[in-house]
């Protein structure tokens, strides 16, 4: 099982598991949030009859009701704006923006109001509201189908932004967000929407907490989303070559896990960054100065990090030669001053 | 021709001229006696207001205040106009509606003094924040009122901006949700004839901007923005209608700002003093004075009651505003999440460690200027 | 009524019905014969690329494709209705329009190919890419006729968008800012009845789209966009009112998306099948050529001139198509800017030393899968 | 005199050395790119008779006509999108955003074609245009006027974010900006807007570069915008404490100056970066994690930074708690790892 540490069993309901892909753990989070909590609506482009473009919310409108789960017209600012509003009004909506990309016209109503009417309000008003976005490549998606928008919602205070790699914490992590008093920015890595896992329903995330995803004692590997099945992927590798090799699945962008973080790479000693984002100014970035100034006494090396390239993201034809990759992610590795070899790179 | 009722008038409604006279209007009925004593009432408060906090502004005790002086028959219409469990999402102008629907001026001065971003509890007196940026409120009216639909409560909702902000995308997409759901909320667009600098001629080259309702098909109205019983009638059948399900109304009153934009603006930059001063005539006051002096309504009584009532509440603004209050900066991180997460508080630990640090320093009468100045 | 001139007639406007026979209209003329049989030539060689590059989805050589199957007499339409120097700022759904302004088919596959985000000299052929986010373009087509006018340059702009897209705020600030500026842009909707799976009736509670154009002050038009003579008169009459600095218009055309969204949509989850098929007695080539056959204009050895030209770009489709074009990974980092900094080298360099590594490990005859796999 | 090592004396004309405010600067800058080049106009909200809200226009309508300097509707992404379309026609737009908050309605328009339009036709479409937006706070502004939202635009592949500190650098760097064949958003400190420097008006900034502010050996400031006067000033009080402090302007927040930073922070093996904007996942990180990497066996301590809290920003009241100040800078340097102090800070 995938189960977090931090993650708590919900006494209400039996424990239930089962095994799906992670778009069926986001439908049924999506279905029992809507069943247990009346406040809870789901709205967005297409996610009515259609079920959405990647079928997260399939079958809602017909089981729920146009009053659960609904249509909007086209306009994401709109979507967004609505959103705040009924959320003034004691509703938790979950809206869906179809790509990164077509999140940005919403950007104003995230940053200047979801983000901030909580504060702005001294508490009296709060935004429980979670923004669900398709997130990053790997689908040889066309322009603006592919982005990592996290560095823009993980920048801007009062956003809790949550990315899940496995079905587990698609179910659990989903849920955890809807139930949260705050608003959500929570990435659904689309490349993975069809992987499949074991998924207890009865496991709720705690939002903020990253999770071991596999241990290991020369080098830590810290990921999120779809880098974390390439973190492990590479682990395995580096584990035929000898090499023990630890992987922590982020999973919450921001608010950042420093206690599991900074435990993990001062027992190691060595730490890679991965993400598909561009690397510049980046929650990449964020992670490997976080870790460099924690651990600086404990490290053996400089923290590296593996990311997408400072360009527009590539044409599906490219996109290989774009993502980070298991040999990226070997080299890196390779780099961090193993005692085996004179150090001599740091030119 | 088929939806012409979605279609303003080519001339705005009005029931009162600029003299005071009354206007018939087949459409529209003249408010009662009471009804225009007690607007005018607010309107000589209003005014009281905005000359007050521009008042302030000078003796540095707000730092900025956009003046609805010269609005105050829209702000007081629009505030009247609404129930109790009716809801206001108003703008940075709209300090006067804010009053008038209950909340203290020295609440709804806070933001404006610098102390906080807001200062009032927007459920006590449902009225909404005051919006900064431009026509994002209207999308957040919009769901305020699709979720009192919902749950089948009869709240209508107003939301007010600025002909200025009617260009902005959000103002579209607020509109047309609004539309598509059919939701109780009235438009009040208090088209003041500038936006900042800009004249109305560089904002919209619409016949008016009332006219963008049927492309939403909702109807669109005109009012004469300086006659509070005309406000009141064009609100009131756009109110009636949003309660009783016929869905969202674009109101566009007619109105001038007769100050600068704000205390920090320049208007003669950008405006003749001829075009200002031909204003003056329209004057909401004068003429509701005129009009309910003319039908005996009020009397000399009334007018100092009246009088007496603004000055009270300008006393009670400049004696709540000449308080210095007192800030806490650890206010920094209370309000930001809910949940409190330890990246948060180890920021707000080091705050806290500076404020401590700062106000020993001062108790122990060595106060200096700058934070965590006790290093 | 004042300014009737803006608003679209409650009627779309047809030259020729759905069973070929003239409609006859008092303001709009039926376009020649020969103007008839290029648009006709056109329809045959627009549905033929739809087809075919549908086909070329099923045979996996395009990634994906947004058919304008039933949409051809709107996409023929606007590429005749301009001049050489005019120019055409299209969505991805225009590839027709964009190969009908004489782009080769096989660039203006390249986006849907996946080999670059997009495949022609949009200078050489006066189209601007194919816009992904959604009435983004249209604010380009606006600055672009800006530009033009300020120079006093007769350059006439058509922006295409569809009906999901009107409810965007980029669209109104779009047709606000082009009526503003008073520039040439002409903007042509192809209301096909669903954005995805989205009907028109969630879109908007309009009388029509067009009827948004009086809120900014420019003539609305509403067009049988099955009817390409109509079309052309329609748009026609925009162009040409453009052209002399009469400003912009909005055009409507209503048509429908005879096919799925594209082949990755499942249509049937949001419509019936019924609606597709009472669809089919409206088409566009079906109407036009009973036309030109009645009016004695088309014959057999035209038509199948016409048939063998469209086979010949279908054939040219299907070899560019087949054949596996050589990107170069480096492009990558080729364009990103003009200036080339070394943050961006330094990235470069690696890149470039993981594709000499997989080259040299590929001719090395230990060719491997993964790039950078030479490790 | 304040001008940069890499910046060049354009030879074109004589050189004309005045004392003058930043703002003047900048509207120099402006009038003289006007002048020179017929392509370029300026546009935005209240930009024309008014002059703007920072009068950073002021007077370029009247000299210039409508033509050259306008007021647009009040709508930011209908701003930049006209730029778009007529940067594609052969004009050089410079386009005015009130302030940082006010730039976030045309995001869509900045990610999704200001950067990637060059990039998606293969360089046949260039985007030669200039988003200026007065950034940060200092001068107590109310919500929504004190914003430094540099790190949404420096994570954006495609962007050139220039920030200057004097009026020197405002006027070469506009220069430049204007003259780029690519997109540069330019970023005002506006709480700098009123102080007075000398402007050599034959100096043209070369983007891409970093400015040695101020020679010291023991420690490097790291900083932009306002808070260069900030690090400034910390550094003379510093000074007087027997630490030579050397302060680099990074000014080219994107493309950074890895180059000029990284010989900088290898001399003196010891780093603090300040910036205004809240720290997480920031330029701020970008440049702590970039010296840590590339400085790593060079450091003598963690580089640290002194940011914005991760909370919206302060009421005018608070802002003095809230913006880094000489103290906070100070803090990071006393916790330096010095010789003469024992470490035991890494817990
Ligand atoms: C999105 C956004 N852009 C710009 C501004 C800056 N700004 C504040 S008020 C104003 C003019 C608004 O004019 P209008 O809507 O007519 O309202 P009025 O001030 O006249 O009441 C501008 C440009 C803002 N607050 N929000
Ligand atoms: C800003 C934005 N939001 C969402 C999308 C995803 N999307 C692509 S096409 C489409 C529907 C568009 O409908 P319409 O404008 O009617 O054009 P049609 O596809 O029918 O030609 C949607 C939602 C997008 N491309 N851009
Ligand atoms: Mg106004
Ligand atoms: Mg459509």
């Amino acid at each position: 099982m995938t189960i977090a540490h931090d993650d708590v069993r919900v006494d209400e309901r039996s424990t239930s598991v089962s095994t799906m892909s992670m778009a069926a753990a986001l439908n049924l989070a999506l279905a029992d949030a809507i069943q247990s909590d009346p406040e809870v609506v789901v709205f967005g482009e297409d996610v009515g009859a259609l079920g959405g473009v990647f079928r997260i919310t399939d079958g809602l409108t017909a089981r729920f009701g146009e009053e659960r789960c609904f249509d909007t017209p086209l306009a994401e600012s709109g979507i967004v704006g609505t959103a705040v509003g009924m959320a003034m009004n004691g509703m938790r909506p979950v809206v869906e923006l179809q790509f990164d990309a077509f999140a940005l016209p919403a950007f104003e109503q995230i940053v200047s109001h979801v983000a901030k009417l909580g504060n702005r309000t001294r508490g009296v008003v709060r935004m429980p509201l979670v923004i669900r976005i398709p997130f990053g490549g790997g689908i040889g998606g066309v322009e603006h189908h592919c982005d990592s928008s996290e560095a823009y919602y993980a920048h801007t205070p009062g956003l809790t932004v949550l990315s899940p790699s496995t079905p587990q914490d698609a179910y659990s992590m989903l849920r955890a967000a809807i139930a949260s008093p705050d608003p959500v920015v929570f990435l659904e890595p689309k490349k993975l929407y069809w992987t499949k896992g074991e998924v207890d329903t009865s496991v709720m995330a705690e939002v903020g907490t990253a999770r071991i995803a596999r241990d290991g004692t020369d080098v830590t590997l810290l990921a999120y989303g779809a880098s974390v099945p390439l973190a492990l992927e590479a682990a395995e590798v580096a584990a035929s070559e000898g090499r023990s090799v630890q992987v922590v699945d982020i999973r919450s962008l921001s608010p950042f896990d420093d206690a599991t973080v900074t435990a993990a790479v001062r027992a190691t000693g060595r730490a890679v960054v991965i993400a598909e984002a561009p690397g510049y100014a980046s929650v990449a970035s964020e992670i490997q100065a976080r870790v460099f100034e924690r651990c600086f006494e404990y490290l053996e090396a400089p923290v590296r990090r593996v990311t997408g390239f400072d360009t527009p993201f590539a044409p599906p034809k490219l996109e290989h030669w774009y993502l980070p990759d298991v040999d990226r992610v070997l080299d890196a590795i390779d780099s961090l001053h193993w005692e085996d070899e004179c150090r001599e790179d740091e030119s | 021709m088929e939806h012409a009722d979605l279609l303003p008038r080519d001339a705005a409604v009005q029931l009162i001229d600029a003299d005071g006279a009354t206007v018939v209007d087949e459409q529209y009925a003249m408010p009662g006696a009471d009804t225009l004593l007690a607007a005018y009432r607010g309107l000589v408060e209003g005014r009281r207001i905005n000359d007050q906090a521009s008042a302030l502004v000078r003796q540095g005790r707000l730092a900025v205040y956009p003046s609805s002086h010269g609005q105050e028959a829209c702000q007081i219409g629009a505030a009247l106009a609404m129930s109790d469990d009716d809801w206001l999402f108003p703008t940075y102008r709209d300090s006067v509606a804010v009053i008038a629907r209950g909340v203290a001026p020295a609440e709804a001065m806070v933001l404006l003094k610098g102390d906080w971003h807001s200062g009032y509890d927007v459920r006590e007196h449902h009225v909404a924040p005051q919006a900064t940026p431009l026509a994002t409120q209207l999308l957040h009216a919009v769901g305020f009122a699709y979720a009192a639909k919902q749950r089948g409560e009869d709240t209508v909702v107003i939301a007010l901006c600025g002909d200025g902000a009617t260009s902005e995308g959000d103002f579209h997409e607020a509109m047309n949700f609004a539309a598509v759901f059919h939701v109780p909320v009235v438009f009040f667009v208090q088209n003041n004839g500038f936006a900042i600098s800009v004249p109305l001629s560089r904002q919209t080259a619409a016949p008016s901007l009332a006219h963008k309702a049927i492309g939403y098909g909702m109807p669109g109205r005109r009012v004469d923005g300086n006659d509070v019983a005309a406000v009141l009638a064009v609100l009131g059948e756009a109110v009636d209608r949003a309660r009783a399900a016929g869905g969202p109304t674009l109101v566009e009153a007619h109105t001038y700002r007769m100050q600068a934009h704000t205390n920090a603006d320049d208007d003669t930059r950008y405006r003749e003093r001829a075009e200002v001063q031909a204003w003056v005539a329209r004057d909401p006051l004068a003429r509701l004075r005129a009009h309910l002096s003319d039908i005996g309504a009020l009397t000399a009584e009334l007018e100092a009651e009246y009088a007496a009532g603004a000055e009270r509440i300008a006393a009670a603004m400049r004696e709540a505003l000449n308080t210095d209050t007192d800030i806490d900066p650890e206010d920094l991180f209370r309000f930001v999440t809910e949940t409190r997460s330890p990246q948060l508080e180890e920021q707000w630990q080091m705050l806290r460690g500076e404020v401590e640090r700062t106000r020993a320093a001062e108790t122990g009468a060595t106060a200096q200027a700058t934070p965590g100045g006790a290093r």
